[in-house]
């Protein structure tokens, strides 16, 4: 079965909020359309909202986690790059406490990502150094 | 910039030197355009002389330089001098670039600071412009030496027998049953008056059975394609129902044939032929064909008479039409002319007046082996006619049909004059709009005829009517025409009219032109490469033009044309390879969109549209680098080498720079702080 | 309207077991309409279906075929799509043979809306809907009855509000090219905002428009500066028509004129010299 | 009084050898266009004529063989359907179509060439300087 | 943003755009002015450089980059000196008014024209225009807050707003425009030192006992570091271990050369990101998270409206969703409260913890599209616009706030200002659009734009290359000469980490926003022979 689908979201480049769709053909990106009658973009977008596909299946995108070894990041699994973060954060934390360690959310990230990533500093590490970009 | 340009300026003694400050120019060049890669420039007496190529290829090695631009006079005149100049110093003649300074500069412009600021402006553009330059080299295609010709008539015989003699093979192509054209239905040839079945049955006897002629009648050409010295051509030959190998031209099954049918082709309606016939008894090749629409076995579904009487059993209802592929190098077209059809002219009468005939209908009825066995006589079949009318310039020279001259007419309709008289002793009227005689013995016939009492009447005949008013008029055609010598209107009363038609391009010219890639003019006549230089060329190379398919044409005319098309072919087929135009449009595969929009607008048909890819293809040695596809094309994705959109807006702005800087400095735009 | 609806969900029932897909448009998420392809094996999509505002299918389309060159498609289309699709064909974007168009016939709002002249289907086999006469292009007009000066004075303005989102390229189902001409740094600046004037890009963009646009208005509603941009195409559509006798989308076999060889009296209608 | 720039874009065949047989009769024009040889006129995108205008020319001009003349058959047949286009587009666009020229000049035509440059240029000349019009920043 | 865009179109009469390149930033908004624009509604644009919003502009002019808090104060003087206020919204919702009017007394049109470079009528003509067209609408956006005055750069912005009765009413207020697309979600959702999701203080003992209570674990009572305070603790040996998500501040932050220096003495850095920006080299861990378009979410837009985002393709090659390496790191650590099944999970879980936020669930946004907080209850139809009939602290308070220069200016040896921003064609560090092609080949990289009697003056015609060197570092990049820039002023786009403008950049900071000043430093340029 042929599928091609519009899928609605929100242009992930700058504050104004404009949505538009990603077109979808058999899984795949192959475009972006505006989503008419929208409040914010009313059927439009800039130049970036027009290329938001573009960036996604770029060959540059990381694909697997990275551990640096030897000065240089070698590719590793998750459970080992999982694993590392978090014995290294538990060694932190407790020889040289909590404000030994810093997170950096994101104004990139889903409402959701950022919720978690400070409650993860916060009720797991148990700092408050958390911060964003958002003064840049 | 990694290009190092060398620029040369030409004195031409004081062609050049005479209004353009040579020194200054050579100078500025060195200084500022030193940005654009500019390393030496120099300004010398003659630059097109020994010393001045030497100076060049001397730069060219002690400098290194990777361009060289030259200017001096037109690059019509001496670009391959220069270009061959820096080959032989080791610089692609192609990263040469040739500036008009001469005939487009020293000596239009009277002004001299105006014609050097003219000077550095076109050398601004061309060093612009060399930059983006980029090495090219001519490709060499072989030559195929077969030929294909198509039309049999008198040209297309002639031209085969040409090439055949010299040991090519030739494919000749025809659509009837035989060769021959409409030479073989004509009675006797101006201004000699010899047979024309005489002089022409020996050629088509040749033609039939040289060697290296391969005949295909009853044929039409498909398709064609490739390009000079291989072209694929794709041939149908048509169905006869007679079985070529066993067929031995006896006549047995046209004599036994029950069904009658009136010939419209050879006896252009005059007389009969059968349901199997071969046109005429002299026809090359002799076999017979089977008349699909008139065959009472193929209509009716019982007969099979010539079956049941033909002594070999040669017949085959079942026989298929054929689809022949052939490959030729070279490819000469003969496909000759149709006659006018004269009911496109109502006030003639031609199809309403029964005695109203065309020019063709009368050659096969003063030819002795025509319906009436060459008795002039009107359309009851025994009147011998008392008087005659002979009307020129029908659908000729007339605005509302061809504004051509058809160049036979007037020694045609003299002929027939001639022949009326002779046969019938009838009062012969030539009426006339101009007698053009120029040919060889053409004049000297002319005067023969004023001296045999025909009748001339100087004046475009009007109306040609039954509607007698008065005695001597009644069961009369009257010609009415206004005698322009003495200015009076006249009405002519005769028994019949002969209406010398015009020579007008085939029907389906311009079909067959689109099928062979070359084109048409106004008229549909096939357009030369030169109409005098080159008159049998196209401008689709390999593919030429002879007869009266390019234009009205009389037999000796036509006979040099297909002699003059073979010596071109012969001449190429000796190359044994042709050398293309390395200046050629081609595709980027990556952005083409595959839109056709380049197919369409190519006038060779060089550009052809591979559907599976998606893409579109230039034929290089089809290409001749017109770069119309390049005009067209939205995404640019075909690219004319030598003629890149970069390398032209690069000359422009090269220009429009140098321009630019002779204008006062203008003031610093108004703060907007 | 609602009429229209359940006769277009009719249609595309009656198409859906010919083919294997209807490109049609829908209703999603917070009442915003996007492009879908409908199948019969799901006809409970068509709840979903909506027919305003339109969306540039034949762009889809073509997107979907040139993925599935044999799939049997339909698609909804209305006067300004058909005239698209069948364009695209000429340019052998789209492949005629394995299409089902369903017409849907523009209703008096929404033709005044588009300002066409023309917002019925021709070719469609199946229509809902009934046609209507076209209706007049006052923001056309206006801009043709300008003087010299106003006209220089009214692009002006406009082409400095271009903020250069090339969406009216990217909409347009007529511009289906790989690269782009607009990209290109040796014809139109790249980089540069507001846009030198005169606007390299809409020039050429009009230019590259000639014969082809279907009058779809797609780019002057995506248009974020509300640039008329149409009315160049058809100012100069009218100009081909007249010059070249050539109207796009109308009939299947004419080729784009300006591709081809002058034909008898064109030239004498161009206002070139002799 | 300012001197117009004009850049005229000539097929290689006729009007490029018109232009040379101009020079060759000692024919006097104007110097204010600068020619640039292309195969045929039908090379001439639109593009390229609005890039000229676009780098400040004030008068473009686009000369071939006369139809029916021309070296590649019917190259210029587009150029004669192509440019009359673009005419109007600059006419819509508040633009002086007289700014740009379209003409057929032969191999033979030197006196026609010389007249053609002569009155293009007397044209532009009335005009005012097309950046100016334009009101176009320098592009620095 | 205290209002909606689509108020802009609607209701206002009036923008005062300052510190915005609003056409290139947020181009959405921009056009949304032209549209007001030909209902008769006026722009004013105040700028260094007249960018397009500038052209489009009914008022336009350049001013020293850093004094705009002389200015504001010359536009109330000139409101108050001619009665333009509006004198019962001062007397019923705000107070202070008459320290404010004491003090702007001192700023008048002459003087301000003085510091700011705008001539004296000029500011008579934006006061008087701004004053009259009610409402009307103030919008900036990083020019009014990367600076070392920012924070009473935004006080001075209230302060003109409340003055003319510009809040609490549709079409009006004071409208930062959030740079990126969740950068006011990322606030929201506590990304920030002192601040629990929905901006309750950390300090605040209760909130800590609910976040406790919530969470089983909540941080400390004191305020954490931000940003530029990391990085300094971690070139102090104070922060060890740095974790970062989605964020790029080898080109992002001030003064780039410190930056690296300062992740370099980090003893363990994570980055967590979609490409190998230059931070992500630099780490001990990378983590391949995921883009937009392969996870499900939500982001806050300027506007403070909550919109979906939606996946649709699956992750590439082995990354995953961001949200889910969060949990699956937390859980890996032993810890609980991370069992989420997918984002809407989650959503439900800050519905319960943020009062802001309590009603803006995924089954609303499904029907309705969006919500703007504050969107307390599932009943609650959302907030267009803030300040309706109340200030949150009660009455709206003026503040009095004298003119401070910026921290660095130029002198001999570093003669012009620098000043940073974005261009329409890419986005911050670059990392995205200099991935897509069409907008790379837009512009490929970096350029310096200076004015053109200063290139005169530099002997810059046809030399395009030029080095711009500050006291903390140089860069090497093309000019691009132009009359759309304040003479003295030069500006280079931060995208491009070839050329990154913050190797140049100040990182002195706002000493309560902690903002760097990126909008002016001193330098100087040279031709590069």
């Amino acid at each position: 079965m042929i599928e091609y689908k519009s899928v609605l979201t929100t242009c992930p480049y700058c504050g104004t909020g404009c949505t538009l769709h990603l077109q979808v053909l058999d899984g795949t990106l192959v475009g972006t359309l505006p989503a008419k009658e929208h409040p914010i973009s009313q059927g439009g977008l800039c130049i970036k909202g027009w290329n938001v596909h573009a960036f996604v299946n770029h060959k540059d995108r990381l694909r697997t986690p990275m551990i640096r070894k030897n000065g240089k990041l070698e590719e590793a699994t998750w459970e080992e790059a999982l694993g590392l973060v978090a014995e290294k954060l538990g060694e932190f934390k407790a020889k040289s406490g909590p404000d030994s360690i810093a997170l950096l959310t994101s104004a990139k990230c889903t409402n959701e990502e950022n919720y978690l990533l400070q409650k993860f500093g916060r009720a797991v590490i148990g700092t408050n150094n958390v911060d964003h970009c958002a003064r840049l | 910039m990694s290009e190092k340009i060398g620029v040369y300026v030409c004195h031409c003694g004081s062609n050049i030197a005479g209004v353009v400050n040579v020194a200054e120019v050579s100078a500025w060049a060195g200084k500022e355009l030193a940005k654009n890669g500019v390393v030496i420039a120099r300004d010398y007496k003659f630059m097109c002389s020994s010393l001045g190529q030497e100076l060049i290829e001397k730069d060219i090695k002690e400098h290194n330089l990777t361009r060289v631009v030259v200017a001096a006079c037109s690059p019509h005149l001496h670009e391959p001098t220069f270009r061959n100049a820096c080959a032989r110093a080791g610089v692609n003649p192609y990263l040469f670039e040739m500036t008009n300074i001469r005939e487009q500069d020293s000596w239009v412009t009277t002004d001299k600071l105006e014609a050097t600021k003219k000077a550095k402006a076109l050398i601004g553009a061309a060093v612009g412009r060399v930059v983006y330059q980029q090495p090219l080299s001519s490709l060499f295609v072989p030559i195929d030496p077969q030929v294909l010709i198509v039309g049999g008539g008198v040209t297309g015989i002639q031209a085969a027998l040409e090439i055949a003699d010299s040991g090519r093979k030739v494919f000749l192509v025809e659509r009837e049953p035989t060769i021959g054209g409409h030479m073989a239905q004509f009675d006797k040839t101006f201004p000699t008056l010899d047979c024309s079945a005489c002089i022409l049955t020996p050629k088509m006897f040749d033609a039939g059975n040289h060697k290296n002629i391969t005949l295909l009648t009853w044929s039409e050409v498909e398709k064609v394609e490739g390009y000079i010295g291989n072209f694929t051509v794709t041939i149908r030959k048509r169905a006869r129902f007679i079985t070529e190998d066993l067929c031995t031209g006896c006549g047995v099954c046209w004599e036994k044939c029950p069904k009658k049918v009136i010939d419209p082709v050879f006896e252009a309606g005059l007389g009969y032929r059968k349901a199997v016939y071969t046109p005429f008894p002299q026809a090359v090749p002799n076999y017979p064909v089977i008349d699909h629409e008139n065959c009472t076995f193929f209509q009716k579904g019982t007969c099979k008479v010539c079956q049941k009487f033909c002594p070999t059993g040669a017949i085959d209802f079942e026989q298929q039409d054929e689809i022949i592929t052939i490959k030729v190098g070279n490819i000469i077209l003969a496909t000759g002319w149709d006659l006018f059809d004269t009911r496109k002219v109502p006030n003639y009468g031609y199809g309403r007046l029964a005695n109203v005939y065309t020019s063709l209908e009368f050659e096969r009825l003063s030819n002795a082996s025509g319906p009436t066995g060459g008795n002039i006589v009107l359309r009851d079949g025994k009147t011998v006619p008392k008087s005659v009318a002979i009307v020129h310039c029908v659908g000729s020279r007339d605005q509302n049909y061809h504004p051509y001259c058809s160049a036979i007419c007037c020694m045609q309709s003299l002929k027939f004059a001639h022949l009326v008289e002779e046969k019938t002793g009838a009062d012969v009227y030539n009426c006339y709009i101009d007698i053009r005689t120029p040919g060889k013995g053409y004049e000297e016939f002319y005067q023969r005829l004023l001296g045999e009492g025909t009748h001339f009447i100087r004046g475009k005949v009007a109306e040609i009517t039954d509607a007698a008013r008065n005695a001597s008029e009644e069961g009369k055609l009257i010609v009415q025409v206004e005698d322009t010598l003495i200015g009076k209107q006249r009405r002519i009363p005769v028994d019949m009219v002969i209406l010398s038609a015009a020579m007008e391009a085939r029907h389906d010219a311009k079909e067959v032109a689109q099928k062979f890639g070359i084109s048409c003019s106004h008229d549909d006549w096939f357009i030369e490469r030169h109409p005098k230089l080159d008159p049998v060329a196209t401008m689709t190379d390999g593919v030429f033009v002879a007869g009266a398919c390019q234009g009205p044409k009389d037999i000796p005319a036509s006979v040099a044309q297909g002699a003059a098309a073979a010596a071109r072919v012969l001449s190429i087929i000796g190359q044994g390879e042709i050398e293309i135009e390395a200046a050629t449009a081609i595709v980027d595969d990556v952005t083409c969109v595959g839109c056709t929009q380049c197919v369409s607008s190519c006038p060779y048909q060089a550009i052809e549209f591979q559907a599976e890819r998606g893409k579109a293809y230039v034929i290089e040695a089809l290409c001749k680098g017109c770069g119309t596809c390049v005009g067209t094309c939205l995404p640019k994705s075909i690219t004319l080498k030598h003629f890149t959109d970069e390398q032209i807006v690069a000359e422009m702005i090269g220009a429009m720079t140098v321009m630019k800087s002779f204008e006062v400095v203008a003031p610093v735009p108004v703060e907007v702080a | 309207m609602s009429d229209r609806l359940t006769s277009l969900r009719e249609a595309i029932q009656q198409v859906f077991p010919q083919v294997d897909g209807v490109l049609g448009i829908r209703r999603g998420p917070g009442g915003i309409i996007s492009p879908y392809l409908f199948h019969s094996e799901h006809p409970e999509e068509l709840e979903a279906l909506a027919i305003w505002p339109k969306e540039p299918l034949p762009d889809v389309l073509r997107k979907i075929q040139k993925a599935h060159p044999e799939a049997k498609l339909a698609i909804v289309c209305r006067g300004c799509e058909e005239r698209g699709v069948v364009e695209m064909m000429k340019h052998s974007q789209l492949n005629w043979d394995n299409l089902t168009l369903i017409g849907l016939q523009c209703t008096k709002e929404e033709a005044e809306f588009c300002r066409c002249a023309k917002p019925y289907t021709v070719h469609a086999k199946i229509v809902v809907g009934e046609p209507i006469e076209g209706v007049p292009d006052p923001v056309t007009e206006k801009v043709a009855a300008m003087s010299r000066e106003e006209k220089q004075e009214f692009w002006k303005e406009q082409f400095l509000h271009c903020i250069k989102c090339y969406g009216c390229r990217t909409i347009c189902p007529q511009c289906f090219c790989n690269i782009c001409t607009l990209e290109d740094e040796k014809f139109v600046e790249t980089g540069r905002l507001p846009m030198p004037n005169p606007s390299m890009y809409h020039l050429i963009r009009a230019m590259h428009m000639t014969a082809k646009c279907v009058a779809c208005r797609e780019c002057e509603e995506t248009c974020p500066a509300d640039i008329p941009m149409a009315v160049h195409f058809r100012l100069i559509a009218r100009d081909v028509q007249e010059m070249f006798s050539y109207e796009t989308g109308a009939i299947l076999e004419q080729k784009p004129p300006q591709l081809l060889v002058l034909e008898e009296g064109e030239y004498e209608r161009t206002g070139l010299p002799h | 009084m300012y001197e117009p720039k004009i850049i005229g874009f000539l097929c290689n065949w006729c009007s490029y050898r018109g232009a040379d047989t101009a020079g060759m009769a000692r024919m006097k024009y104007p110097p204010n266009v600068k020619i640039i040889r292309v195969p045929c006129s039908g090379r001439i995108s639109p593009e390229l004529v609005l890039r000229t205008f676009r780098e400040g020319a004030d008068g473009v001009m686009v000369l071939g063989c006369h139809i029916g003349d021309c070296h590649y058959s019917t190259g210029n047949h587009r150029t004669a359907k192509r440019m009359p286009v673009l005419k109007r587009l600059l006419e819509y666009s508040g633009i002086d179509s007289d700014r740009l020229a379209i003409n057929w000049v032969s191999a033979a035509e030197g006196e026609k060439f010389a007249t053609v440059i002569k009155e293009f240029t007397e044209q532009i000349s009335a005009m005012p300087p097309f950046a100016e019009t334009m009101k176009m920043e320098e592009t620095k | 943003m205290t209002n909606s865009i689509p108020e802009f179109e609607e209701n206002t009469n009036c923008f005062f755009v300052i510190g915005s390149n609003t056409s290139e930033g947020h181009p959405l908004i921009a056009t949304r002015m032209l549209k007001a624009q030909k209902r008769g509604a006026k722009i004013i644009v105040v700028d260094p450089r007249k960018n397009q919003i500038g052209h489009w502009a009914d008022i336009f002019y350049t001013f020293r980059p850093g004094t705009d808090v002389a200015l504001f104060n010359g536009l109330m003087n000139v409101i108050i000196s001619e009665g333009l206020e509006d004198k019962a919204f001062i007397a019923e919702r705000t107070e202070d008014f008459e320290a404010l009017k004491t003090l702007v007394a001192e700023y008048t049109p002459e003087k301000v024209a003085e510091i700011s470079g705008v001539p004296a009528d000029g500011i008579r003509e934006i006061a008087r225009t701004y004053a009259k067209a009610k409402p009307a609408a103030i919008l900036y956006a990083m020019g009014i807050t990367q600076h070392t005055t920012g924070v009473d750069n935004v006080k001075s912005t209230s302060n003109l707003a409340m003055l003319c009765g510009n809040m609490g009413i549709p079409g009006g207020g004071v409208n930062p425009l959030r740079g990126q697309n969740n950068v006011q979600g990322a606030c929201d959702m506590g990304g920030l030192p002192n601040v629990y999701p929905g901006y309750q203080a950390v300090t605040i003992p209760d909130v800590q006992k609910k976040f406790q209570d919530a969470w089983g674990s909540a941080g400390p009572l004191t305020v954490g570091l931000t940003v530029t305070e990391m990085l300094h603790a971690a070139q102090e040996g104070k922060v060890r271990a740095l974790y970062v998500m989605g964020e790029n501040p080898m080109v992002s932050d001030p003064d780039l050369n410190h930056v690296r220096h300062c992740l370099e003495e980090t003893e363990f850095l994570v980055v967590q990101d979609i490409f190998m920006t230059e931070t992500a080299e630099m780490a001990h861990v990378v983590l391949p998270g995921v883009t937009f378009a392969e996870k499900d979410g939500t982001f806050s837009n300027t506007e403070r409206r909550v919109q979906r985002v939606r996946k649709a393709i699956e992750p590439i090659g082995d990354s995953k969703p961001d949200w889910v390496i969060i949990c699956e790191l937390a859980k890996k650590m032993g810890a609980t409260g991370f069992d989420f099944a997918s984002p809407s999970d989650i959503m439900t879980e800050i519905n319960a913890l943020t009062p802001s936020y309590g009603g803006i669930t995924y089954a609303r946004l499904e029907e309705l599209g969006s919500l703007q907080w504050p969107c307390p209850t599932v009943e609650h139809a959302g907030t267009p616009y803030l300040h309706k009939g109340k200030f949150a602290r009660g009455l709206g308070k003026f503040f009095p706030l004298e003119f401070k220069e910026p921290a660095e200016l130029p002198d001999e040896e570093y003669p012009f200002t620098l000043t940073t921003g974005r261009l329409m064609f890419h986005f911050h560090t670059g990392s995205m659009t200099r991935r897509s092609e069409k907008l790379d080949s837009e512009v490929p990289t970096a350029y310096v734009e200076i004015n053109v009697r200063d290139a005169e003056k530099l002997g810059l015609n046809g030399d395009k290359r030029v080095r711009v060197t500050s006291r903390r570092g140089e860069i090497e990049l093309d000019a691009r000469v132009t009359d759309d820039i304040k003479r003295g002023v030069i500006f280079i786009p931060f995208h491009f980490a070839e050329a990154a403008a913050n190797k140049l950049t100040n990182s002195a900071i706002d000493p309560v926003a902690k903002i760097p000043e990126y909008k002016v430093c001193a330098v100087k340029v040279e031709i590069v022979k």
